[in-house]
């Protein structure tokens, strides 16, 4: 009985645990956006939150800013974080020897810095009279502040983007490197030898190659992105807001009728990270990511 | 192929330099700034009063030892999870597997603010609001999945050969524990713990609304000037908050290292969070 | 039981003499629960008053940061939902909308404010500003902490002669276009200054005394105000297209150089910008010939305060002279006294008018004397959201 | 006596994915291991040897059987009171000990003090070879060292059973047989009772006392190389070892007579008359010229000669059969690939199957 | 004449951390492959076999002179133009591709029509018995089976020279002889040149037409396997061949006195007077009884007897010299570990290194 149950056992904890606080939280969560709130009286369960939310237009400039912006964050990042990857694979390839350590440190610097102190450099380098816009006037590119464009706290989400492009281009470039420099060491040989020139090499097997990691790098990037509530508070405008920020506006609205459509927020936001993460597992599942390289 | 003109490494990593380390310059000349007008690239003037104000004050360093308690208990409590899961779930055939890694995984996807505007009025209710134990409660769903994963890689690592062998030297559960396992998994619980330390320190929003303004780590001291205070002040704050991060990743580094040269345990992979 | 034990000897308070007050607050640990993004004002607090209280009354006044007051008001709410009778805000700095919210949750604690020493002997407890805040009637609930004014800021060095009404402004926009813009609402100075324009454009501040729903042709009324902001929409910053998120990024512009004004409904906010060196030595404030807006800061005691008999002589410092002197010094603080000059005494008075002020901030008789009451907070909202309708989507 | 007793052990895996594997089943294993003997298990890939190893170390839970050493029931005994000792296939080497503290491991869960220990373990690594290695750490020794750090560590607690599961598998082959030399001399030095597991024919056979060739989960036989070797109990253990002569026929009488004629003698063993194999040795085929007497010849061709250190290995086919022949230089010198040669086989070194 | 020449070529590793390691330094080298022929690099690990095999390949760049592959200058020909193919010691397949894909991979980068590539990936499969694998992935197949792809996806391009680098070093043992079995096969089959490394001595026997041996950056000698085995150059071959009997000694006027007297004998090959080493084979070494003309007898005490398929192998011991000899399982009964025996050592079979 004991060795049958041991490792539920074992389990027990953790998962208790996480269902308890976490699971539990979203539960509760999940009943208030259905109006249930006996703490101000409200015993029904009912879909007003939700119909309130699916029928407004700031929910649906909520999600389009929320998509767009993630979406592009994770673009870029993941833009970044392949031409970090393969400059990174070029330097340690020509110099024929392990990148030194305290380079290696350096381009992980980005993932130590918390994300509220990125969101901070960006307001710092690029607001219109931000550090980027005095070095272009400096330098004679621009005249007046206003010919800089607006990158931070604009509606388009722009400063968002650059932050999570700073923040998480390294992550990406972590994610790939290995995979990088697993080709370099026998495949390009083998490739050679098979007659493959540099750029066979690349097509066929470096970017393949990279593909997988890239895109779930990318993907994790996005699902991030997607709900994080600090960067865009700090970046966003007020209106429109991302999804995470409008669901906190309204839960503090100091209004206690708004509470159950911030839940409702949530859980749709739940509802697609949750979709999203199931489809991250069946595409890495489907093209094997895992297999091979570990 | 062969002969890449040399300029193009030295190119790459001054774009790396640029790219990495130059953000980090406006920080320092804000905090540093007395008046600094566009389009001036550096200031009209100096003072320390920026980081006077941090430096003296109480509160920047009763926050500092806050936020490092709390990501160390949280960190200590997510291995005391983490552990005995992980070996479960590589040791054992376990029925639904899918069902707990995606039980214990799931804060990955699932934004944890979510869970805890949920749970809050609860924790108001057991008085767990405004207290250290609640917010380490709030931080351990968004940061046990790192742990878990980091521990569990490692344990994959570790045949059962090694503890078979052990065992035929004679050596009892904990024995096995201590001299064998432990060893084994302590760069992947450092990369775990490392983790869990820098996802811990980064929360704002559950510390705030578990904290309620009472558990005041340095994102909360730090929120309001960076959202509309004080620049200086908040550069200053910044570059602190940024520091107590990278020390406290650099000195468990450290701490593994000189693990290693001690007793040369080969190196793992670490793992990373987005 | 200890529910109504804490509730009788709370109510007890109420009625209680000021002795046994200060008797009772002794030893007691007061949170302060306040927006903590200015280091000014936080040193005021941590250096200036908190050990003169934990000197005088063996009080430990304890600053909480906040990001925002309405995060203080939502976290009373939840606490008052889950029945929470022994919070840890036993102060906290509110006004208006938050006031309003406050109230109508039955979030304070009580009609409090007569029992203050400092308060009856120092405040005019008539005056519009204190007996109302933002239209809704204080009924002690609230003590008054200091007084804020719009101002308008600009640099003396380039433009000499500013516009001193919303007239002037509209022709003095088109001369220097992109040279001024205000924040967007629902930022508490940009809407302000919408109501500023309200003012001026709609004939006076004397009609929307009474409650909005109460004036039947509300939206005609607005009207010019709508059109006159989108006349010189096209003139602004960006050319309207978009407006500064928040004043700190108006300041930011302003110091940076970028515009030419900017404004603030703390008269010697600019001042210590000053001292700051983030503005420029030339910037002065002023005031629109037709007066500006001035509202007043609360302090108030919240349902649950743990600590309430600290909270009281707490606030009963914070509102005495002395204190109200210190604040006013913009190397302190800056903020505009909450007492009735007349009613100090005479040395007081001196005191008070000895603070150097700065030369960028107005002496407190000019401000005094172009002073025009808040609108009540149902206004607010139509006009906030009547902008992004009209003028922000346009 | 201290034996060590196998009796009727038996293990299934049940698959944990039921349909993607089929379980494995080992049969009830019955063997009697004597002190001091060095016996293999010998196996192609799969068959169970590590399963019954660890069965034998209580690595594993038997489903069914007993396990005695002497007089004792270990059945039941955790593996670490057992007083066995194991090598695995990979030195396994505790990283972050050094190679002194590693050896002396055992002796330190069995509370032995530290200096003492140390000794012990020094004199060990003496044995191996290794002195002067001690304060090293694994990572810095080459494999075979570290093969025989894990054999000093085995052997310094004076374990009552030796178990090697495939030692020297991972080693270059001129190292697996300077260990082989090693092991050899030193399991005589300290008359250890060692169970050895290997796939490896060349290596059971120079290393054991006694053999125990496995197959499909089950023992196929047990005996000496050379019993085994040259009478093997049926085609799987003779194939197993090598033999690839084995031609199918029927004995009639006393005399056998292949399925495709090319042989057709006297058998010299009693035999029913039935279906046979009969298994014959590279080594009992001579070219023709030698003395015929008992011997029968079988005419072929030449298909390949191959040298191999200091003979040569013959492949030529009788008619549809191919024989593997061992010739010396000198008679391999008389014949060429493709010509057609006279072939004897003594029928006294022959082996018949029945099957 | 398509043969592959390799013509003083050499190279020197200057090693990173210069004082970490010294540096490495292959000596020129001249060899000649023959077309069609099957030739091994045989040596110690270390000794320069991969070097040189990427030298050859191109994937190193060598530091002086030249390879020639008939009337074509290759020094300068970068190796994807040179059409060799090679097979690792991993088998290195690309794993995002399946089975099919990795074989024609070659003739993709030919730009060969899909069609075509995958029908000739397909029969190539076929020839290494893996048909019907083709839609799998790499990791879905057995070790080696992964390395018959490789061996497939190296053939398929029709490679002038086939480079192995240890291709079946990390197979188990009798898979190895499988995978020996199948290249000679497929080696005669397509009559590709094979250049193939190995420090297995049995594979490269087994497999080779010719053999170099390398040591420490040159090579040795080269030769058959036979040659090499009975007619060593130096006493570095030699006892990397295996050939263990090597007694020191001096010929003076035609007779050989081993330095410890026990061999006194008259030399057939025509010596200059000097210092030698005599090479015993342990084949030439039989129990006396025999006939004595031709043979010198020494006298020893059996110190180890072990049965290796079919043969004992025996350890003597005679003066400070032990001497292996192979015996025959009837020579064996004869005697027994401990007794006397004398041994007869025929003296055509010997070989004298001069050192
Ligand atoms: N834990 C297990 N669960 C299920 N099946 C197992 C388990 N361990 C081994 N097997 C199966 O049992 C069989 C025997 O395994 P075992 O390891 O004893 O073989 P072996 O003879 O040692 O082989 P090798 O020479 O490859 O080490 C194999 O078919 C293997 O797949
Ligand atoms: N890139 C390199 N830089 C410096 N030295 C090297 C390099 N590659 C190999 N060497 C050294 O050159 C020597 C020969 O290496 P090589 O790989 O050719 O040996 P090998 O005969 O193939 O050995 P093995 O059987 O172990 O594969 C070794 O001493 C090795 O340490
Ligand atoms: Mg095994
Ligand atoms: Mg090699």
């Amino acid at each position: 009985m004991w060795r049958k149950s041991k490792p539920y056992l074992l389990l027990l904890p953790a998962s208790f645990t996480i269902i308890l606080l976490f699971f539990g939280g979203i539960f509760d969560g999940l009943l208030k956006s259905f109006g249930y709130f006996p703490a101000i009286g409200e015993t029904g369960l009912n879909l007003t939150a939700y119909d309130r939310l699916l029928h407004s237009s700031d929910f649906w400039q909520s999600m389009a800013l929320t998509l767009r912006v993630a979406a592009l964050s994770s673009l870029v990042s993941a833009i970044i974080g392949a031409f970090l990857a393969v400059a990174l694979f070029f330097v340690n390839n020509s110099t024929k020897k392990a990148i030194p350590r305290p380079w290696q440190r350096l381009f992980q610097l980005p993932l130590t810095i918390p994300h509220l102190v990125a969101g901070y450099i960006v307001v710092l380098l690029f607001t219109q009279s931000g550090f980027v816009s005095r070095l272009l006037a400096t330098v004679g590119w621009i005249d007046g502040i206003t010919e800089f464009p607006v990158l931070v706290n604009d509606s388009f989400g722009w400063g968002i983007i650059l932050t999570y492009a700073w923040k998480e281009a390294p992550f990406v470039a972590l994610m790939l490197y290995p995979v990088l420099s697993r080709i370099h060491g026998s495949w390009r040989d083998v490739s050679r030898v098979f007659g493959a020139g540099p750029w066979q090499f690349i097509r066929e097997v470096v970017v393949p190659v990279m593909m997988t990691a890239w895109t779930i790098a990318t993907f994790i990037v996005f699902v991030f992105t997607f709900s994080a509530f600090e960067v865009p508070y700090l970046l966003g405008v007020t209106y429109p807001s991302v999804l995470p920020v409008y669901s906190y506006q309204l839960y503090t609205s100091g209004t206690l009728s708004d509470r159950p459509e911030a839940l409702a927020v949530n859980m749709i936001l739940a509802a697609i990270t949750i979709l999203l993460g199931l489809v991250a597992y069946h595409v890495s599942k489907r093209w094997n990511v895992l297999k091979g390289w570990g | 192929m062969k002969k890449q003109p040399r300029f193009l490494p030295l190119l790459l990593i001054i774009g790396l330099f640029i790219f990495v380390l130059v953000p980090f310059v406006p920080l320092m000349l804000s905090s540093l700034s007395f008046g600094w007008r566009w389009p001036d690239v550096f200031p009209q003037g100096w003072s320390l009063r920026a980081w006077e104000y941090v430096v003296n004050d109480v509160r920047t360093w009763q926050a500092v030892g806050i936020s490092l308690w709390i990501a160390l208990i949280v960190t200590f409590v997510n291995l005391l999870l983490a552990l005995p899961a992980a070996n479960a779930l590589v040791r054992y055939p376990v029925r639904g597997r899918w069902l707990f890694e995606a039980i214990i995984f799931a804060p990955i996807i699932i934004p944890p603010f979510i869970s805890v505007m949920g749970v809050h009025l609860s924790f108001l209710r057991f008085g767990l609001t405004e207290t250290v134990l609640g917010v380490v409660l709030a931080h351990i769903a968004p940061t046990l999945p790192y742990m878990f994963r980091a521990v569990m890689v490692s344990y994959q690592t570790l045949s059962v050969d090694w503890e078979d062998q052990a065992r035929m030297l004679g050596a009892g559960a904990v024995p096995r524990f201590f001299h064998v396992v432990l060893p084994h998994l302590l760069p992947g619980i450092l990369a775990g713990a490392s983790l869990s330390v820098l996802i811990s320190l980064s929360q704002y929003l559950i510390t705030f609304i578990i904290g309620a303004g009472q558990v005041v780590t340095l994102p909360i001291l730090l929120f309001p000037f960076i959202s509309g205070g004080d620049p200086a002040i908040a550069s200053a704050y910044s570059l602190l908050y940024a520091a107590i991060a990278i020390m406290a990743l650099v000195g468990m580094d450290a701490a593994l290292k000189r693990y290693y040269q001690m007793s040369r345990v080969p190196q793992q992979e670490k793992g990373v969070k987005p | 039981s200890e529910d109504a034990g804490n509730a009788t000897n709370a109510d007890s308070l109420l009625a209680a003499d000021w002795d046994a007050i200060q008797d009772t607050a002794q030893g007691q640990v007061v949170n302060m629960y306040m927006w903590g993004g200015s280091d000014n004002i936080n040193n005021y607090l941590d250096e200036w008053v908190a050990p003169r209280i934990k000197q005088d009354y063996g009080i430990e006044l304890n600053r909480v940061p906040m990001n925002d007051a309405q995060d203080i008001i939502n976290q009373l709410l939840d606490e008052k939902i889950a029945g929470k009778t022994e919070g840890s805000m036993d102060i906290i700095w509110i006004n208006g909308e938050n006031f309003k919210a406050a109230k109508d949750n039955d979030l304070l604690w009580g009609d409090f404010t007569g029992q203050l020493p400092n308060f009856n002997d120092y405040v005019d407890a008539d005056a519009p500003e204190v007996s109302e805040d933002f239209g809704e009637p204080v009924e002690g609930l609230e003590a008054p902490w200091g007084k804020a004014q719009f101002v308008l800021v600009h640099d003396e060095n380039q433009y000499e002669d500013p516009p001193k009404s919303m007239s002037e402004l509209a022709d003095w926009v088109k001369q220097n276009p992109g040279q001024f813009t205000y924040p967007a609402p629902p930022d508490f100075t940009g809407s302000a200054f919408i109501r500023q324009v309200l003012y001026e454009t709609t004939g006076g501040h004397e009609q929307y005394q009474q409650p909005a729903a109460d004036i039947g042709n509300l939206e005609e009324r607005l009207e010019p105000m709508w059109q006159y902001l989108n006349s010189i929409e096209p003139y602004l910053w960006r050319e309207g297209e978009t407006y500064p998120e928040s004043l700190a990024k108006q300041d930011q512009l302003y110091a940076s150089g970028e515009i030419a004004m900017t404004m603030s409904y703390d008269p010697a906010l600019a001042a210590s910008e000053v001292l700051k060196g983030r503005f420029p030595e030339s910037t002065r404030t002023y005031v629109l010939e037709e007066g500006t807006l001035a509202n007043t800061h609360f302090l108030s005691i919240p349902f649950n305060a743990s600590d309430k008999a600290g909270a009281l002589v707490a606030i009963n410092e914070l509102l005495s002279p002395a204190a109200q002197t210190a604040k006013l010094s913009p190397e302190n603080w800056g903020d505009l006294t909450a007492l009735d000059l007349e009613k100090l005494s005479p040395e007081q008075q001196q005191a008070m008018n000895e603070v150097d002020l700065g030369e960028a901030t107005l002496s407190i008789e000019e401000l005094e004397q172009n002073r025009l009451p808040e609108l009540s907070s149902d206004y607010i909202d139509i006009i906030e959201e009547g902008w992004t309708e009209y003028v922000a989507k346009e | 006596m201290s034996d060590l007793r196998i009796i009727d052990i038996e293990k299934r895996y049940r698959s944990a994915q039921a349909k993607n594997e089929a379980s494995f089943l080992l049969r009830p294993v019955q063997l009697t291991i004597r002190e001091g003997e060095f016996f293999s298990l010998l196996g192609p890939s799969g068959c169970g040897k590590t399963t019954l190893l660890k069965l034998v170390a209580g690595l594993l839970e038997a489903d069914g059987g007993e396990l005695w050493f002497g007089n004792e029931n270990l059945s039941n005994v955790p593996p670490e009171w057992r007083k066995f000792a194991m090598v695995f296939q990979q030195s396994l080497l505790f990283p972050h000990k050094t190679i002194e503290d590693n050896v002396a491991f055992g002796l330190k869960m069995q509370k032995v003090g530290k200096k003492e220990r140390l000794n012990a373990a020094r004199s060990m690594l003496d044995h191996v070879g290794l002195s002067g290695f001690g304060r090293r750490f694994p990572e810095e020794l080459s494999g075979g060292q570290q093969q025989r750090v894990a054999l000093a560590r085995a052997l310094v607690a004076n374990p009552r059973v030796l178990l090697m599961d495939e030692p020297f598998s991972a080693l270059d082959p001129s190292l697996r047989e300077e260990m082989r030399e090693l092991l050899s001399q030193i399991q005589k030095e300290f008359r250890v009772t060692v169970l050895f597991v290997t796939h490896d024919r060349d290596e059971a056979f120079a290393l054991s006392d006694r053999i125990a060739v496995m197959g499909e989960g089950q023992l196929r036989q047990i005996g000496t190389a050379r019993q085994l070797y040259e009478r093997p109990e049926n085609i799987v253990v003779a194939s197993f070892l090598g033999l690839k002569n084995i031609l199918g026929g029927q004995v009639t009488s006393g005399r056998f007579v292949s399925s495709d004629k090319i042989i057709d003698a006297t058998v010299h063993q009693p035999l029913a008359d039935g279906d046979y194999f009969m298994v014959i040795r590279p080594e009992s085929i001579k070219a023709a010229a030698a003395d015929q007497s008992g011997h029968v010849s079988i005419h072929g061709i030449v298909q390949e000669m191959k040298y191999v250190s200091g003979t040569y290995n013959l492949k030529v086919i009788a008619e549809t059969q191919v024989l593997e022949c061992v010739f010396t230089t000198f008679q391999a010198e008389q014949t060429a690939v493709g010509e057609s040669i006279d072939l004897l086989v003594d029928m006294k070194e022959v082996w018949f199957l029945k099957e």
